[in-house]
C-alpha cells in the first residue's frame, strides 16, 4: 500500500515537473531565439512574458476544432496522443535524482527501477513516429503526409544509429539498467578523468547526439514540419488543442531525451571529483541530486535552441545520406573499437 | 447580438472570470497568418522581425496553415485571381478568428482600380481592422494589433454568438 | 536542364560539419548575451534594434514623413486652400474630392482668398500617400502631415473630410510636428538656349515641341513643386 | 515553360506520380506565387509555374495615368527596390523627351539606386536563409535594411515607395545628415554581411543545400533572357552599369562578380559581393556628389505637363534582379500610348521548369527565393 | 559603319525590310509577318549583326493611335503605313521585338503589324526561349496567336476570361467579368 502512494505520487510529481519544463522551454525556445535574433520575444504576458505557453494554452484550447472534411476521423484524433503520450510515458524508467532517505525509508527518484530500462527507452522512443504518421496520413493533405513519410524514414533511419551508440555504453557498464549506468558514473578513471559516459564514448555520444536531434526533429533535422518547404508538415491540418498537443509533445520529447543525454554521458547527478553526497544529509542530498541533474538537463535543453537558431536544415535525401553513410558506420565503428577495448582490459 | 450581450451582463461571477481567462489567452497569442501579397508583405515582414518584433504580443509564430492561425493579415492586393484563395484561406481558419487588412490594396484597392483587382478585401470577407498607407509604417500594423487585443478583451467568447459554437456545453 | 556541376572541393573543417556549425553557435551566442545584457537595460528601449512600439517611440520619424493629410491654415488662422483643385488632378489614386465655395462678405478673417472648399475629402483607404497632391499644391495648404497611426476599425473612419483635415493641422500644430517647408531644387539655368531647346526641336518628331518653362498662368502644375515655398508667383515669373 | 507534357516513360508510372500544387499561400511563395509540381516521390519531374496572382494592370493604368502620375505606380513594381523601378521609368519619359538630367542629380540617383540594391539584396539573402531553415541571419540583414529605409525616410518621406526623383531629375537634395547616417550604417552593413557569411557560407550543410542546386548553363541562361545576378551566377560577364552604362556608372570603380556553376549558393554568393560592391560605389559617388557645387542644378528643364513628341523608346537599367526596361510609346499627349515594362524576373522565372527538374521539392524552395521573383514585377 | 545601315544591308537585299524609324537613338525595323521566322534567323546569325539576345516581346494595339494620328501630320512612320493601307482598316496591331547584341551592345526593335482578321504571328520561341512567356501574355492581354508557340494559354488572367484586357476599347476598370466570383456565395 504504501509502495503505492509513493509510486502514484512519484508519478505526479515528476509528471507535473516535466510539464513545467517542457511549458517552461517554449517560453526559452521563444525567448532565447528573439535575444540570438537581435529582438525581444513575448514579454507582454505576464513578467517577462513568462505565462506566454499559458497564453497559447488557453487559446489552442478554445479554439475551434476543425476536423477536415476527408480526414480520417480515427487516425487524425489518435495521432497527437501517440505523440505525445509516448514522450511522457519514456520518464517512467528515467532516474532523476539519486535517492532520498525519509522515515527510514529509501525512496530513489525514479518512477521505476526496471533492469531493462534501456530497452523501454527504445521501445517507446520509436512508438512516436507512429503519432506523426498517423496524423499525416489522416489528414489527408499532401503536405501531411509528405511530412508523415520524410518523418518515418528519418526516425528510422536514426534509431539504427541511435541503437548502436547506445550498445557501445551498455558494453562499457554491462547493465541495461538506467540507474545502475547513472550509479557507475560516479568516481573517476585513468586517475584524472571522470567517469562519464562522454569520456569513455566520445565518439558515440556525438553520434547520440545527432541521433537524437534528428529523433526529435529539431534542426538541422525539422523536416516533417519544414516551415517553407511543406507548410507544417505533419500537423498541417491541425487546428486547436491537437495543435497544442503536437507542439507541447515535442518539448516534452526534447525533455526526455536531454535526461537520456544526462544519464548516459554525463554522469546523471555526479560531479566530477568531488562526491556532494557526503557533505549533505540523506534528505538535502536527494534534493540537491536531483537539482545537479536538472541543471545538467537544462544545459542540453539550451543546446537545442541554441542550435536550432543557428544552422539551416538539411535536405530529405542528405539526411538519409547523412544517417545510413555516415552515422551508422561510425557507429559500427565505435561499437568495435569498444568490444576491443574492453576485451583488451579484461 | 443584443440579446447576447443583455445574457451577457447577468453572467455570473464564474461566467466572467471565464470570459476574461480565455479571453487573456487569445489577446496574448494571437498567431498571425501572414498573408503578404505586395509591398505591404515587405512592411509586415519588418514589423515581424527584429525592428519591431511582432512577437512581444505572442503573435510569434507564424502559422502559414490557416487552421493554426488566429489573425489573417492581409497585407497586399488581391486580384480577382487570388480571391477564391483568399475566401477558402478564411474559410479554413477555425473560428475565433480576425482579419487585418493592410494598406490601401487590401482596403480599398488603392491605386489599382483596374479590370483584375480586387476594390478591397471587405468585399470578400470580413474585415477587423483597417489600415491605411500604401504600404503603413510597421507601427501601423503593430497599432492594427493594438486595437485587435483591445477588440479581443472586449469580446463575450462564451455568451457570444460569433465564438460561443464550440463552448455550448458551458 | 540542370547541367553538370564541378563540386566544389570540402575543406577538412567544413567536411565534418562540427567546425563551422561551432563558429556560428558562437556568434549566435555573442548576440544572446549582448542582447541579454541590453535587456536589463532601462525599459522601454533596451535592445538597441528593437524598438518596443506602442511604449517606446525613441525612433525618430522623419519630419518630411508622408502620413495623414491635413489642410494648413495661415498666420491668421485662415484657410489657405482655394479650392483650385490641382491636387485632385494630380492624385494618381483619384482619392481627393473637392467643392468650391465662394468667400461671402464677412467672412475674410476665415478663408485666405475669394474661393476656399466647401468640402474636401479624401478617401484614405484610397490614398497611396505619394505626396503629389502637396507638391501640386500651389497655395501649400495640403500637406502630408508625420501622423502614421491610422488603423480604424470602419471603412467610415478612415474617410476624411475637413473638419478633420483642418482639426488634424491643429493637432500637429499643437505637438509640434508641422513639416518643414520644402526646399527648392536648383533647376538647370535657362539662358543657354540652344542646350536646353536643342535637342527637342531638331529631334522632335511633329509632336508638339515641348516648351520649356512658359508655363501658362494658373496651368495645372504637376512638377516642380518646389518652388512654391512662399511666392508661387515669383517662381513662375523666373521661369 | 517548357511545356511538354509528362514524358512518355513518366507516363508509364503516373500512378505513382503525386501532382502538388504548392502556392499561393504557402511560406516560401512570396505571397503569389504558385508551382504546380508532379513529384515522383519527392524528386520533381515538372514543375509548372502559374502566375498572374498579382496581375494589377499597370500597364493599362500607365495607359490613363499621366507620365507623371505614373511614377508611384513603378513603386509597386519591385516593392524591394522601387528607387530602380522609379529611376528606370524617368529614363525612358526622359530619353523619350530627350533631356538631359544634370550630372548631381545623376549622382544622387546612383546613391540611392545601389541603396535600394542593397536592400533588395539582404531581403533576398535573408529569405534565402529563411527557405533554407536558418532564420538568424535574415534578422541581422534586415536590421540593416530598416537603416536603409531610414535614409530613405529622410530623403522623401516614405520607406518603402518612395516615389524618388522626377521626370527631369530629382524633387528632393540628400538630406544633410546623409553623410552621418551613411557613416554609421557602412561598417554594420559589412558587419552583417560578414556575420551571413559566417554562419551560411562555409556551413557544410548550407553548402550541401545550395551547390550545385538548379545549375544552370550560360547557354541556357542567354537563350532563356537572364540577366542580372541569375545570369552572372552562370558565368556571364554582363552588367547593364558596365556594358550600356547609364547615369556615370562609367566613372566608378567597381567589380562585376561572376559564378561558375550558375547554382544556388552561386546566387547568393553574386548577391553577397555585389553588396560590398555597392558600398564601394556609394563611397565613390558621394565623393563626387561632394565635390559638386552645393547649389549645382538638380533637375533639367522640364515642361509642366510633360507631353513628349510621338515616338517610341526602350530603356533599361540593371536593377537588382537583372535588367529592368521600360518600353515607352508616346502619341504626343500627355498620357503614355503603351508602356511596357520588362520585369527581369519574368523572364528567369519562366525557366523555372528546367531549373527545378530532377531536384527535390526542398531545392524548388531554395531554387525559388535564390531567383528572388518579386511577383510585383512578375505579374505587374 | 553603323547599325541601320548594317541592318539595311542585311535586310534589303531580301525584301525583308518594310520601313525603318529611329527615335532617340532607338532603332527599329518593320519587316513583313509572314517573313518573321526568316528576319529573325538573319539578324542572329549575321556576323555583323549578331542580335542573340531577346530582351522581350510586346503587342501594341494601335486603335486609338490611328484614330488620334490622322488629323496631324504624319511622322515618318505613319508615312509607310498610310500607304499601304489606305482602303481596308489599317493593321491594328504591332508586335514589336526587343533585339541585343551582347557582343556590341545594341539594341534593334523588330516591328511587325498584325491585321485584326489575321491575328496568326509565327512564334519565335524556336530561336529563343525567352519569348515563351512575353508571347503568352501577348496573347493573353492582345489575342494575338502564336503559331508554334509550345503552350498557348492564357498568362495572367484566369483562364476563362473573355476578353483582352489590354486592347484599347476594353476599358480600364473592367466589364465586371466573373464578378460573381466575388459578391456571389
Amino acid at each position: 500500500m504504501e509502495g503505492w502512494v509513493i509510486a502514484i505520487i512519484k508519478v505526479v510529481f515528476i509528471w507535473a515537473w516535466v510539464l513545467l519544463i517542457a511549458t517552461v522551454m517554449t517560453w526559452v525556445e521563444r525567448r532565447g531565439a528573439a535575444m540570438m535574433q537581435d529582438r525581444l520575444g513575448p514579454n507582454r504576458a505576464g513578467p517577462f512574458g513568462l505565462f506566454q505557453p499559458l497564453a497559447d494554452g488557453i487559446k489552442l484550447f478554445t479554439k475551434e476544432e476543425v476536423l477536415p472534411k476527408k480526414a480520417h476521423k480515427v487516425l487524425w484524433s489518435l495521432g497527437p496522443l501517440l505523440f505525445a503520450l509516448p514522450a511522457f510515458s519514456a520518464y517512467a524508467v528515467m532516474p532523476f535524482g539519486d535517492k532520498i532517505v525519509l522515515g527510514g525509508k529509501e525512496i530513489i527518484l525514479q518512477v521505476s527501477n526496471v533492469n531493462i530500462g534501456f530497452l523501454y527507452i527504445l521501445a517507446i522512443g520509436s512508438l512516436a513516429v507512429y503519432g506523426i504518421v498517423l496524423g499525416g496520413w489522416g489528414s489527408n493533405n499532401k503536405f501531411s503526409i509528405l511530412g508523415g513519410l520524410r518523418s518515418t524514414a528519418q526516425l528510422i533511419s536514426y534509431e539504427v544509429p541511435l541503437g548502436l551508440a547506445l550498445l557501445a555504453i551498455v558494453f562499457v557498464y554491462g547493465t541495461f539498467s538506467l540507474r545502475d549506468i547513472a550509479l557507475a558514473q560516479q568516481g573517476t578513471f585513468l586517475g584524472f578523468l571522470p567517469n562519464w559516459g562522454i569520456f569513455k564514448q566520445p565518439l558515440g555520444f556525438i553520434l547520440f547526439m545527432v541521433a537524437i536531434y534528428a529523433e526529435a526533429n529539431r534542426v538541422p533535422f525539422d523536416l516533417p514540419e519544414a516551415e517553407s518547404e511543406i507548410v507544417a508538415g505533419y500537423h498541417t491540418e491541425y487546428g486547436s488543442m491537437e495543435l497544442g498537443l503536437y507542439l507541447f509533445g515535442e518539448y516534452v520529447n526534447l525533455v526526455t531525451l536531454s535526461s537520456l543525454i544526462v544519464v548516459l554521458y554525463f554522469g546523471a547527478w555526479h560531479i566530477p571529483y568531488i562526491d556532494v553526497s557526503k557533505f549533505l544529509g540523506p534528505v538535502s542530498w536527494g534534493i540537491v541530486s536531483f537539482l545537479i541533474f536538472y541543471l545538467k538537463v537544462s544545459f542540453f535543453l539550451w543546446l537545442f535552441v541554441w542550435v536550432r537558431w543557428t544552422i539551416p536544415r538539411f535536405r530529405y535525401d542528405q539526411v538519409m545520406g547523412l544517417g545510413w553513410k555516415a552515422l551508422i558506420p561510425l557507429a559500427l565503428f565505435n561499437l568495435f573499437i569498444t568490444a576491443l577495448f574492453i576485451q583488451l582490459a579484461a | 447580438m443584443g440579446e447576447d450581450v443583455q445574457a451577457y451582463n447577468g453572467g455570473g461571477w464564474i461566467a466572467t472570470k471565464l470570459e476574461w481567462l480565455i479571453n487573456w489567452g487569445r489577446k496574448r497569442s494571437p498567431w498571425p497568418l501572414p498573408y503578404g501579397t505586395a509591398c505591404c508583405g515587405i512592411e509586415m515582414m519588418c514589423a515581424l522581425a527584429s525592428g519591431y518584433d511582432m512577437a512581444r504580443f505572442g503573435a510569434e509564430r507564424p502559422s502559414f496553415s490557416p487552421r493554426q492561425a488566429d489573425v489573417l493579415i492581409e497585407a497586399g492586393t488581391i486580384t480577382l485571381k487570388m480571391v477564391p484563395i483568399l475566401k477558402r484561406i478564411y474559410e479554413q481558419m477555425a473560428a475565433p478568428k480576425w482579419v487585418i487588412a493592410m494598406g490601401a490594396c487590401a482596403c480599398s484597392g488603392g491605386v489599382f482600380r483596374t479590370y483584375s483587382t480586387l476594390q478591397g478585401i471587405d468585399k470578400v470577407i470580413p474585415v477587423d481592422v483597417y489600415i491605411p498607407g500604401c504600404p503603413p509604417r510597421p507601427e501601423a500594423l503593430l497599432q492594427a494589433l493594438g486595437m485587435l487585443i483591445k477588440k479581443i478583451e472586449k469580446s463575450h467568447p462564451i455568451l457570444h454568438k460569433r465564438y460561443s459554437d464550440f463552448l455550448v456545453g458551458y | 536542364m540542370a547541367k553538370p556541376v564541378v563540386k566544389k572541393e570540402y575543406t577538412l573543417g567544413e567536411r565534418i560539419y562540427l567546425l563551422e556549425i561551432l563558429k556560428g553557435m558562437a556568434l549566435t551566442w555573442r548576440h544572446f548575451v549582448f542582447n541579454v545584457k541590453a535587456s536589463f537595460r532601462p525599459e522601454p528601449h533596451t535592445v538597441p534594434t528593437c524598438w518596443q512600439y506602442p511604449e517606446d517611440r525613441t525612433r525618430e520619424i522623419s519630419p518630411i514623413f508622408r502620413g495623414l493629410h491635413m489642410l494648413c491654415l495661415d498666420e491668421k488662422g485662415r484657410e489657405k486652400c482655394i479650392a483650385c483643385g490641382t491636387c485632385a488632378k494630380t492624385c494618381p489614386a483619384h482619392c481627393i474630392t473637392v467643392k468650391k465655395g465662394k468667400r461671402k462678405e464677412g467672412e475674410e478673417d476665415k478663408y485666405a482668398s475669394k474661393m476656399y472648399c466647401a468640402s474636401f475629402d479624401i478617401d484614405l483607404l484610397h490614398c497611396i500617400f505619394c505626396g503629389f497632391c502637396q507638391e501640386a499644391c500651389p497655395k501649400e495648404a495640403i500637406v502630408l502631415g508625420r501622423e502614421f497611426e491610422l488603423a480604424q476599425y470602419t471603412r467610415e473612419e478612415c474617410h476624411l473630410d475637413k473638419q478633420k483635415l483642418l482639426a488634424n493641422y491643429r493637432k500637429a500644430k499643437e505637438e509640434g510636428k508641422l513639416r518643414p517647408p520644402r526646399k527648392a531644387v536648383p533647376v538647370v539655368k535657362p539662358p543657354p538656349k540652344p542646350e536646353a531647346g536643342a535637342p527637342k526641336t531638331t529631334e522632335g518628331k511633329a509632336g508638339k515641341p515641348a516648351v520649356a518653362g512658359k508655363a501658362k498662368k494658373g496651368q495645372v502644375e504637376v512638377k516642380k513643386a518646389a518652388e512654391k515655398a512662399k511666392g508661387a508667383g515669383k517662381a513662375e515669373s523666373g521661369d | 515553360m517548357n511545356q511538354d507534357p509528362v514524358s512518355q516513360n513518366d507516363q508509364e508510372r503516373l500512378g505513382e506520380l503525386v501532382t502538388i500544387n504548392i502556392g499561393p499561400s504557402h511560406p516560401a511563395m512570396h505571397g503569389t506565387l504558385r508551382v504546380v509540381t508532379v513529384t515522383d516521390g519527392e524528386t520533381i519531374v515538372k514543375a509548372e509555374p502559374e502566375i498572374g496572382y498579382l496581375h494589377r494592370g499597370v500597364e493599362k493604368l500607365g495607359e490613363s495615368l499621366t507620365y507623371h502620375q505614373f511614377i508611384p505606380i513603378t513603386d509597386r513594381l519591385n516593392y524591394c527596390s522601387a528607387i530602380t523601378n522609379n529611376v528606370s521609368y524617368e529614363m525612358a519619359v526622359e530619353k523619350l523627351m530627350g533631356i538631359e538630367v544634370p550630372e548631381k542629380a545623376q549622382l544622387v540617383r546612383v546613391i540611392m539606386m545601389e541603396l535600394a540594391r542593397i536592400a533588395d539584396h539582404e531581403v533576398c539573402v535573408g529569405i534565402l536563409g529563411v527557405d533554407l531553415g536558418a532564420f538568424t541571419p535574415f534578422f541581422y540583414l534586415i536590421i540593416q535594411r530598416e537603416e536603409i529605409y531610414e535614409i530613405f525616410e529622410w530623403y522623401n518621406g516614405a520607406r518603402l515607395t518612395n516615389t524618388f526623383g522626377r521626370i527631369g531629375g530629382l524633387d528632393a537634395d540628400l538630406p544633410d545628415d546623409f553623410e552621418e547616417r551613411w557613416r554609421e550604417l557602412k561598417p554594420n552593413l559589412r558587419k552583417a554581411n560578414e556575420e551571413t557569411e559566417k554562419l551560411l557560407t562555409h556551413n557544410r550543410i548550407w553548402m550541401d543545400r545550395t551547390i550545385g542546386v538548379s545549375a544552370f548553363s550560360p547557354e541556357d541562361a542567354l537563350n532563356w533572357g537572364f540577366t542580372g545576378p541569375c545570369l552572372r551566377a552562370c558565368g556571364v560577364k554582363r552588367d547593364l552599369r558596365k556594358d550600356e552604362t547609364y547615369c556615370m556608372y562609367d566613372q566608378f570603380d567597381f567589380e562585376v562578380p561572376v559564378g561558375k556553376n550558375g547554382d544556388v549558393f552561386d546566387r547568393y554568393k553574386v548577391r553577397m559581393i555585389e553588396m560590398e560592391e555597392s558600398i564601394k560605389i556609394i563611397d565613390q559617388a558621394y565623393k563626387l556628389y561632394k565635390e559638386m557645387p552645393a547649389d549645382a542644378p538638380l533637375k533639367a528643364r522640364v515642361p509642366k505637363v510633360i507631353k513628349p513628341p510621338v515616338g517610341e523608346v526602350y530603356s533599361a537599367l540593371e536593377s537588382p534582379n537583372g535588367e529592368l526596361g521600360f518600353f515607352v510609346r508616346s502619341d504626343g499627349s500627355n498620357k503614355a500610348y503603351r508602356i511596357k515594362i520588362r520585369p527581369p524576373c519574368y523572364m528567369i522565372y519562366q525557366a523555372f521548369n528546367d531549373l527545378v527538374k530532377g531536384e527535390m521539392i526542398a531545392d524548388l524552395i531554395a531554387c525559388i527565393s535564390s531567383l528572388n521573383v518579386v511577383a510585383g514585377e512578375l505579374d505587374r | 559603319m553603323d547599325l541601320r545601315e548594317r541592318v539595311e544591308k542585311c535586310l534589303g537585299p531580301e525584301g525583308l525590310m518594310v520601313a525603318m524609324t529611329e527615335c532617340r537613338g532607338d532603332l527599329s525595323v518593320e519587316v513583313p509577318k509572314t517573313r518573321l521566322l526568316d528576319v529573325m534567323h538573319l539578324l542572329k546569325d549575321t556576323p555583323d549583326l549578331e542580335f542573340d539576345f531577346l530582351s522581350d516581346v510586346l503587342g501594341v494595339d494601335n486603335l486609338a493611335f490611328y484614330e488620334k494620328q490622322k488629323p496631324k501630320k504624319k511622322p515618318e512612320g505613319e508615312d509607310t503605313e498610310a500607304k499601304k493601307e489606305k482602303g481596308p482598316s489599317p493593321p491594328r496591331f504591332e508586335v514589336i521585338y526587343l533585339l541585343l547584341s551582347l557582343k556590341r551592345t545594341e539594341r534593334l526593335q523588330v516591328k511587325i503589324r498584325v491585321a485584326e482578321d489575321d491575328m496568326e504571328v509565327d512564334s519565335v520561341t524556336s530561336i529563343w526561349k525567352a519569348a515563351n512567356w512575353p508571347e503568352r501574355e501577348a496573347f493573353d492581354m492582345f489575342g494575338l496567336r502564336f503559331k508554334g508557340h509550345p503552350n498557348l494559354k492564357r498568362l495572367l488572367m484566369w483562364d476563362e476570361f473573355p476578353a483582352y484586357p489590354l486592347r484599347k476599347d476594353y476599358p480600364l476598370e473592367g466589364r465586371g467579368e466573373e464578378r460573381h466570383l466575388v459578391y456571389g456565395e
